[in-house]
């Protein structure tokens, strides 16, 4: 067998809770207004990333599966990342 | 001798006469695209993000209508909950039930869909169009690639379940669930990441 | 015919026919699939290249028109890149990496022939333009809005559809490639034991992989602009024409490696079997190679320095860009290490390959001149520029791929290129390039820009253009001689027979006959070492030099049971059996691919064309992989 | 054998003839439009700059080269050789030995190269002739805000920019279609003309500009457009006149007054019935007729990032006599050119006039317009009369 064991039907069901959850925290976020500003920026992609995150490892299965997949995907999302950064940067902070 | 240094042990992969294990092979290449559609998204992310207030006098992100797409997003969400009870229904060889949540995943998505093609229809007819404005061509052009690749994953999980009513899936342990999975789930987080950067943080 | 028959029979075993070719999912006729495409395509680039130094030969020339010259050169560019160089890349990768790494073929033998026939389908797409009222004439780069301009005609929707599709064909045989390279290696055979041409190709792969999607999201948007009314590069309606320029570079540039790292992969295998000696410093070429790809994503925009950027991003990228001057002498440091000390054999593939490292030099040198900045906003843009990716692609990558063909040749039809034809060909490329493209630099410098079909007179440019003309001549001879070479070895039968191991190599394609049976190795070999079947066949003394060993092929070595090569004496070993679907599903996607060009009526072949091809796929899945021979 | 082995020694002249030529390029800068031969500080330091970096790279390619030949000529393989060389794998010690070398050789490059390219970068400080630039499909549009006639109206010409030597220059640029680049060789580096965008070029220009002579006349320095812009983009040049800081305010002078309207009856009456019923269309010129000075024809506004720009839709034809090239500056201003030009544009210069859209200000190069030979001959007369 090529991979770890899988997780249960039960931890899917637990994920899929916790995400209902964050996407509630994330609709929520814009309509406190302390949030305002820089802190409503860095809570919503906080948040969006930890969706992102759960669904990855858990539903992806990439927290169980071989390291090459899991490297193979990161080259590309954090090849992506800082790449399409510094092209909006040229645009407008230099 | 020196010029024969041994070391004995091999390679994960390759064993016997050219039976591989086409599990590691197939996954390997699916996650290379999958990597690779990150580039894809980040290109059409970004020109969103340098248009988002190009609205040629136009209709911007005021238009979004947050409650909507949070209820379609929650719905997409879900289908990688069933989708992911599927391929754990295959993996321990529960055919039928992989084949109702099979099902479901493919319902859900034809319902974001339905969201989509509803959201699309009602910003056009308020005036914002693929031709209204660069804001405009770079909204509909994220959305509606996204929304392409729900088709397709939608298809994909069509054809699944009519290859499952005649078993034909069982074999490979449910590794062509398994793969389509893995596209599902990508099409789902990319989702969310627009979610987030299209709409939740265009908000005033 | 006679010939015909005869050359599929010595090429490559397996159906024969056209029908054979057309449904092969053999790795090595898929290679020489694209060698054959390549070597024509060259032709056809060549002959462009001609045309343009023919007008240009002197002060306003008239041999083409303005509007004809911007096609010529435009179709010249993407016809180079895309459909030679990249291209016999592949036809080398598909053929020797599987059985470089000791595998029966790659992981997906079907989509690795769609790759092919996407590739060839769209390349005869493009060119169809010629004969529909004009091809491409937005620069190989279709810098918008000039791109999005020409919208009465056609062109450049050839283009952006063109390249789309050649994309989709890269994306498929890279994560092939990758998938082989990760599960399919022999046993023992670890990643520092593979070939530098292993991990080249490895490091190509990854390169096209994640950037050809950049270019791919700037195509659709042209596309959209030029079609259905988008505002992606509409600076009248406020958006910014520089958004296509980081799309483009940002494939742009890792695309540069692309085209060189094979060739260096090639070179690196080339330069120790003629020397005798193991590379040297094995494991920093390797990693250099690596490097290279990784930096080769952060300095896109050295291609801008003078488009309006801020001062700011240009120094960083100008920095980026000079770092990666460091991993590239490192490997020209080795190579030539690896020389030194040895016993050098000046065969044909050597004295290419020691004109690659000389000539790649010089225009890797007048790479670092461009990304110092000032001096790139005097260099940008004219024949300097010209001069130094020549020098890079010609004298580099053309020169290395050569320098593949003539090593490789042997392998792939078992019989040796004439080695005085080969120096003569060497020697008049050498000078033939230097003439063309050396006076390119004083052009540049003296003020001539590119991409431009006609000049004055007393600007001090006559005399150098005439040179470059003469020796774009030159170049031709050259290799003409080469083609001849090639008919006569092989479908003259007068080369000499080269047996398994013309050249005492070091690697395991070595180490089967020429050219290899269906199945590659009898038996899947067992590796011990970097350069195996070298390992096999010598042992090293007290003072490490060298001695061969009693027995050649002895040992623990594949072992040779075959009698007549014939696939029938090895009935348990499956090979992927001939598939017709993978033609006809690149078959459906480029008729799809005709039709956006003639939208709106083109949306009737863009409906056939997804029958045709969802067809295919649905075909192509439920079609069982093997059977038995 | 002996005959393998001298060849292997002559890759080295044919590479080193190639360097030859490199160097020569370096030394042998010559003509009108060189980068080589700068006539003012931006292209000079950005030459001195070129020259240390050739020096650089010169040397590191001799000693690859070095090292190529000594093992091609101390280790070929000799007639009835066997010696079996030693097996090196590597050596850690010289790895670092040549990674750190052209990293600090690199180092050396860069500094220089970040302090120019700051300073090239910077506006001008204290006082200097502004100019805008917009680039057309295919021609160049110089205005000098700052330089009005008596309504207010700046200078405007076309083609032909004329700056006083000595004085700091800056340029600011848009174009109204798609890109072009400015670029003078011997004045400083190019930058790209991009729609949509403002950039900005500094120049200056030295007392006295190159002695030779090309033909060109004194003070001539030739440009062109760099960034490839469809059809006629070869033949969209321009020129520079560097003039004495006197001589330049009676060029602006001179420049700044209006053209006369003919009088009376003759074929420059005729020509200018013509120009003011089809010319005007795109062309625009100021007249001083009986009624005082007259505007004719009408141009563009384009907005960019905030600034607005007046553009043209064709080369201001006020003192077009005055010029010494038109069409891009790519042909001589004589009689016989400007009638062919008028005859058919197209047949000097390759356009697209056939997708002039005039209502929309899209303009993609002069028409044929029909003229009658005594249209063309009393045109001829009346612009060549507008000195
Ligand atoms: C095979 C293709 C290839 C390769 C390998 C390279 C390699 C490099 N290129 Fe090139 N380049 C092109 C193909 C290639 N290029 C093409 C096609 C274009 C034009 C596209 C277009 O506009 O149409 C272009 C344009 C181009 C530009 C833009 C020019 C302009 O338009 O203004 C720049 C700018 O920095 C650049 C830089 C470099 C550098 C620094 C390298 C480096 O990788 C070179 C590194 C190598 C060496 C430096 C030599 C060996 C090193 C040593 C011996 C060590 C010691 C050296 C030092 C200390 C300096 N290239
Ligand atoms: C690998 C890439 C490659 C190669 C090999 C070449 C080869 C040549 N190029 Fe290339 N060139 C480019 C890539 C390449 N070019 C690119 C990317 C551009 C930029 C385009 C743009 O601006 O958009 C360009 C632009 C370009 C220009 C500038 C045009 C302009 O800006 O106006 C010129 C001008 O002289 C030129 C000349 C030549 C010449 C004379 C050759 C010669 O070396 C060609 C010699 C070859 C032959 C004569 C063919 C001979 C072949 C046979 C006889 C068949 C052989 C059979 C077998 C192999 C078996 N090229
Ligand atoms: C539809 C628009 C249009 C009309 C009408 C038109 N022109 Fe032009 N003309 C142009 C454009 C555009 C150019 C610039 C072409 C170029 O150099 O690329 C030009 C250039 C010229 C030039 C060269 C100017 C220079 O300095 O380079 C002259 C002279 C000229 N036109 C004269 C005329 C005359 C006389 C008429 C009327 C009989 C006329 N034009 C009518 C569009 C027009
Ligand atoms: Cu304007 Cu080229
Ligand atoms: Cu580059």
């Amino acid at each position: 067998m090529a991979e770890r064991a899988h997780p249960t039907p039960g931890m899917y069901w637990l994920i899929a809770a916790v995400l209902a959850v964050i996407t509630a925290a994330e609709i929520a976020v814009p309509q406190i207004s302390a949030f305002d500003g820089a802190p409503r920026v860095l809570l919503l992609i906080g948040l969006g990333a930890l969706k992102f995150g759960a669904v990855v490892a858990f539903f992806m299965h990439l927290r169980f599966d071989k390291p090459l997949y899991r490297n193979l995907f990161l080259v590309g999302l954090f090849g992506a990342i800082p790449i399409f950064t510094v092209v909006l940067l040229t645009f407008t902070a230099f | 001798m020196a010029g024969a240094p041994l070391a004995e042990h091999a390679p994960a992969a390759g064993h016997d006469e050219g039976h591989h294990d086409v599990r590691p092979v197939r996954k390997t290449a699916m996650w290379v695209f999958l990597g690779s559609e990150c580039v894809f998204f980040g290109a059409m992310i970004s020109t969103f993000l340098l248009y988002r207030s190009n609205t040629n006098g136009g209709i911007g992100s005021e238009i979004f209508d947050i409650p909507f797409t949070s209820a379609s997003s929650f719905v997409l969400l879900m289908s990688s909950l069933t989708m992911v009870l599927a391929h754990g229904a295959y993996y321990g060889g529960d055919l039928r039930q992989a084949r109702v949540w099979l099902a479901a995943t493919a319902l859900l998505g034809t319902t974001f869909l339905a969201g989509q093609i509803f959201e699309f229809s009602e910003f056009i007819h308020q005036g914002l169009t693929l031709t209204s404005s660069p804001f405009g061509s770079a909204f509909y052009m994220l959305t509606g690639f996204h929304g392409a690749h729900v088709a397709v994953g939608v298809l994909l999980l069509g054809s699944m379940f009519l290859l499952s009513l005649g078993g034909r899936l069982y074999d490979d342990r449910g590794l062509n669930v398994e793969l389509v999975g893995l596209y599902w789930h990508f099409v789902d987080i990319v989702w969310i990441v627009i979610f987030t950067v299209v709409y939740l943080l265009q908000q005033p | 015919m006679a010939l015909m028959a005869d050359t599929q029979r010595t090429l490559s075993p397996g159906p024969r026919g056209v029908w054979g070719w057309l449904t092969t999912v053999d790795h090595k006729r898929i290679g020489l699939l694209y060698a054959v495409t390549a070597a024509l395509f060259f032709f056809i680039g060549g002959v462009e290249a001609l045309l343009v130094r023919m007008q240009l030969f002197q002060p306003n020339g008239e041999v083409l028109s303005s509007d004809a010259y911007n096609q010529l050169f435009t179709m010249h560019g993407l016809t180079m890149v895309f459909l030679v160089i990249m291209p016999i890349a592949a036809a080398f990768t598909n053929y020797f990496l599987p059985i470089l790494v000791g595998a029966r073929d790659v992981a997906f033998p079907r989509l690795n022939a769609f790759s092919y026939w996407l590739f060839l389908f769209s390349g005869l797409l493009v060119y169809s333009s010629f004969l529909v009222g004009g091809a491409p004439d937005g620069a190989w780069v279709g810098y918008a809005p000039l791109s999005t301009q020409l919208e009465e005609v056609v062109r450049m929707d050839f283009w952006t559809v063109g390249l789309q599709l050649l994309g989709v064909a890269s994306i498929a045989s890279s994560a092939n490639f990758i998938a082989t390279v990760f599960t399919m290696r022999a046993p023992g055979m670890t990643m520092l034991r593979m070939p530098v041409f292993v991990w080249m190709a490895l490091v190509v792969a990854f390169l096209l992989i994640f950037s050809l999607p950049a270019v791919g999201i700037g195509l659709f948007q042209l596309f959209i602009d030029r079609n259905f009314g988008g505002l992606f590069y509409a600076a009248e309606a406020g958006a910014d024409p520089l958004l296509w320029q980081h799309l483009f570079w940002v494939f742009g540039h890792p695309e540069v490696y692309v085209l060189i790292l094979p060739a260096m992969g090639i070179v690196s295998e080339v330069l120790p079997v003629f020397s005798r000696k193991p590379l040297f410093g094995y494991p920093f070429i390797v990693f250099s190679g690596a490097a290279i790809g990784f930096i080769g994503f952060g300095v896109w925009s050295h291609h801008m320095f003078t488009s309006g950027m801020g001062p700011i991003a240009e120094a960083g990228f100008g920095v980026a860009t000079m770092i990666i001057a460091v991993p590239t002498g490192v490997k020209i440091f080795n190579w030539i290490g690896t020389t030194w000390g040895g016993r050098i054999r000046f065969s044909t593939p050597m004295l290419f390959s020691l004109g690659f490292i000389a000539m790649f030099v010089i225009g890797g040198l007048s790479g670092v001149t461009h990304s110092v900045i000032p001096a790139d906003t005097q260099q940008h843009d004219t024949y300097y520029v010209v001069a130094h990716f020549h020098y890079v692609l010609f004298g580099g990558a053309v020169f290395g791929y050569v320098a593949g063909v003539y090593y490789w040749f042997p392998k792939w039809t078992g019989r040796l290129l004439d080695e005085s034809l080969g120096k003569l060909h060497f020697w008049l490329a050498l000078i033939g390039f230097n003439l063309t493209f050396g006076p390119m630099h004083i052009l540049g410098l003296n003020g001539q820009p590119r991409r431009t079909y006609r000049y004055g007179e007393n600007l001090g440019w006559d005399f150098w253009n005439q040179i470059a003309t003469i020796g774009a001549f030159i170049i031709l001879v050259s290799f003409l001689v080469f083609a001849w070479n090639i008919i006569s070895s092989h479908f003259l039968r007068r080369g000499r027979p080269a047996g398994r191991d013309p050249w005492d190599g070091r690697t395991l394609e070595w180490t089967i006959e020429s050219p290899p049976p269906v199945h590659n190795f009898d038996e899947v070999p067992q590796v011990h070492a970097l350069d195996e079947f070298w390992h096999r066949k010598y042992a090293e003394d007290d003072e490490g030099r060298a001695v061969r060993m009693p027995d050649v092929t002895g040992g623990a070595v594949t072992v040779e049971t075959d009698s007549g090569g014939d696939g029938d004496a090895h009935g348990d070993i499956h090979m992927p059996s001939p598939s017709y679907y993978p033609a006809l599903a690149s078959a459906g996607l480029v008729t799809m691919g005709a039709g956006f060009v003639y939208l709106p009526w083109g949306w009737l072949a863009v409906g056939v064309g997804a029958v045709i091809s969802m067809w295919a796929f649905f075909g192509w899945s439920l079609e069982p992989i093997t059977r038995e021979h | 054998m002996r005959r393998r082995v001298r060849r292997g020694r002559c890759v080295y002249p044919a590479c080193a003839l190639a360097l030859l030529g490199v160097i020569l390029a370096g030394c042998s800068g010559s003509g009108p439009q060189s980068s080589l031969e700068p006539a003012g500080p931006s292209a000079r330091d950005i030459d001195g700059l070129w020259r240390l970096v050739l020096v650089l790279a010169t040397i590191v390619f001799v000693i690859v080269a070095a090292g190529m030949v000594v093992a091609m000529v101390r280790f070929r393989e000799r007639p009835g050789d066997t010696r079996e060389p030693k097996q090196l794998h590597g050596n850690t010690a010289l790895e670092i030995t040549w990674t750190i070398i052209p990293a600090v050789l690199l180092a050396i490059i860069a500094v220089p190269t970040l302090q120019q390219h700051f300073e090239l970068r910077d506006e001008p400080d204290g006082p200097r002739l502004d100019v805008t630039v917009i680039g057309h499909q295919w021609w160049w549009e110089f205005t000098y805000p700052g330089l009005t006639d008596a309504e207010g109206a700046p200078l405007t010409t076309a083609n032909e920019l004329h700056l006083p030597a000595g004085q700091p220059v800056y340029l600011t640029m848009t174009s109204v279609d798609v890109i072009h680049s400015f670029w003078v060789p011997p004045l400083n580096g190019k930058r790209d003309v991009v729609p949509g965008r403002v950039t900005n070029l500094k120049l200056e220009a030295d007392a006295s500009v190159p002695s030779e002579d090309f033909g060109f006349g004194p003070g001539v320095i030739l440009g062109q457009c760099a960034e490839f812009c469809g059809l006629a983009h070869a033949d969209m040049r321009l020129r520079v006149f560097v003039h004495s800081p006197a001589d330049f305010d009676a060029w602006v002078e001179r420049q700044l007054a209006p053209a006369a309207e003919p009088t009376g009856t003759g074929p420059i009456a005729t020509g200018y019935q013509t120009f003011e019923l089809v010319c005007t269309a795109c062309h625009q010129a100021r007249v001083a007729g009986s009624g005082g000075v007259e505007r004719l024809g009408q141009g563009v506004t384009v907005d960019v990032d905030g600034e607005s720009f007046d553009a043209a839709l064709a080369p201001d034809l006020t003192h077009f006599g005055s010029r010494t090239t038109f069409g891009g500056a790519s042909f001589d201003a004589t009689r016989d050119h400007l009638a062919r030009w008028l005859a058919n544009p197209s047949d000097l210069k390759p356009m697209a006039p056939e997708r002039n859209d005039i209502a929309a200000g899209r303009i993609l190069g002069m028409p044929n317009l029909g003229l009658t030979t005594d249209e063309i001959d009393g045109l001829v007369e009346l612009l060549e009369s507008w000195q």
